[in-house]
């Protein structure tokens, strides 16, 4: 059975360290995911928030005056683990820009995304993009009957 | 969130131990803290991150912007670095060949680099 | 100015880490509470989840099927840091009894709970019950500006 | 989430240590454990908080039923924590009262208790 978490931060630099704790945390819970690719998943939402906070603090305010917030959405099933992150407007064309990037931190942001997740997939949504990260769990350690949480 | 930055003088080197977690919230203070040591004159630094628990690429860009930074005044910047979980952050971007990176501070000292 | 942080989790024993790592992690943000009082805040979530998680174990499952959540709604202010903990039903009966509790484990939740953060009041609300705890800051580290954050 | 319990014999005590959190998604392994030991005949038990991360009234619960376990078979159970935050714990809750707390399990297995 899939469990969801939901985390939603401001979109400040200093909320990025709760997202990565939280996703960490969750990522512990079932077998199937070593402690190394939690290590990466916790890189990888970093880059993520990273980029949509950069790429919000440029935009112009939204219109109501609250501030912009990132909002997590972790799918944590028996086969895989899914954070989907969805932010405001074009929120994370840093880590997956149409051109090839200028930037050094942009080169290095979308490398580790590729490198560290098994899936990282882009979509627009109604509200702006998302951006959704997959990591598959290690077979061996993944319950037949897809459910290995007690109770 | 902590970050701790400690310098000291070693052998002709500044040697800048980072602690703690280098992220888009704590990176300015490190960026800031390594612009302030080259205009001190410190162009023969090296950045200890063996105390770094977590570090993505804005920590990256910080440190290759130390690196040019020093190398604009003919300097080096060197990085002292065991952890498996660095030096994959190092080599997936390609940094491993950009950055000497040593095991010790006391290698990166007596090596002769810069 | 506040910030807010919202968590939701499934009200089940393993997600209760989740909950106490994304609080701490919160909790460390801003200047004025120190690393025991953190700690005493992630006792008191994990009562506070714990006793809710215990009582909906005990009730018959929500009608439309989808397991019960509870709501974690983290305000992060200059003065107070505040978390409110948001479950179905009677949740937290067992933090606040209206009797003398019979179990040893409800004697040692309520006094943790009373013991470790400056104030919880418990709530009646449309969807159940809420249970609020805050935490004053240390006055000397808070900001006169009431923003001690920086951009 | 990790919890580790690792149990050795030392000195006709059974010494059950403690490693990472115990709260109500870990509790029910420490409980399991702990009624073992009892079902299999080891009624001087310690168990070594040392290693304890975070311990809620979900784990007080398992220490003061094991404590009522082991002295319903005329054994004892006593704690070795010197970690300021468990004792707190311990302290607000009245348990100070009702454990033996020692030091180390040094102090603890040649202290004569049970
Ligand atoms: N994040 C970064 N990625 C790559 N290079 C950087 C980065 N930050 C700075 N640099 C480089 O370091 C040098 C100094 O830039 P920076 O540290 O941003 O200070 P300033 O804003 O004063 O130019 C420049 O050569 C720049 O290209
Ligand atoms: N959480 C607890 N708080 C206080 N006492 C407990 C707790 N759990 C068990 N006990 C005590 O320990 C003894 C055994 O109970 P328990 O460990 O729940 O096993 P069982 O379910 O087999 O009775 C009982 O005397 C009970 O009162």
């Amino acid at each position: 059975m899939d469990r969801v978490v939901e985390l939603e931060i401001p979109a400040r630099p200093e909320f990025v360290g709760v997202a990565r704790m939280a996703v960490g945390a969750l990522a512990g819970i079932r077998p199937g995911l070593a402690y190394e690719r939690i290590d990466d998943l916790r890189i990888v939402v970093s880059e993520a928030c990273t980029s949509a906070i950069e790429m919000l603090a440029h935009q112009p305010p939204p219109a109501d005056g609250r501030p912009a917030g990132l909002r997590l959405r972790c799918i944590d099933g028996p086969k895989t683990l899914e954070v989907r992150i969805e932010a405001p407007g074009s929120a994370f064309d840093s880590a997956f820009p149409a051109s090839e990037p200028e930037a050094d931190v942009d080169t290095f942001r979308i490398s580790l995304i590729r490198a560290l997740v098994d899936d990282a997939e882009l979509r627009t949504t109604p509200g702006g993009a998302e951006l959704c990260l997959t990591l598959h769990r290690d077979a061996a350690a993944v319950d037949v009957d897809g459910d290995d949480l007690p109770g | 969130m902590d970050l701790g930055l400690d310098v000291t003088e070693r052998d002709g080197y500044t040697v800048l131990a980072v602690r703690g977690e280098v992220d888009v919230y704590t990176a300015p203070r490190f960026r800031e803290r390594l612009i302030e040591l080259v205009s001190e004159g410190k162009h023969r630094i090296v950045i200890d991150l063996e105390g770094v628990d977590f570090l993505d690429s804005t920590g990256l860009g910080v440190l290759v912007g130390g690196l040019k930074r020093v190398r604009s005044h003919d300097g080096d910047l060197a990085l002292v670095c065991t952890q498996r979980r660095i030096l994959k952050v190092l080599e997936i971007t390609g940094l491993t060949k950009v950055f000497t990176i040593h095991e010790s501070v006391d290698a990166a000292v007596g090596d002769g680099q810069g």
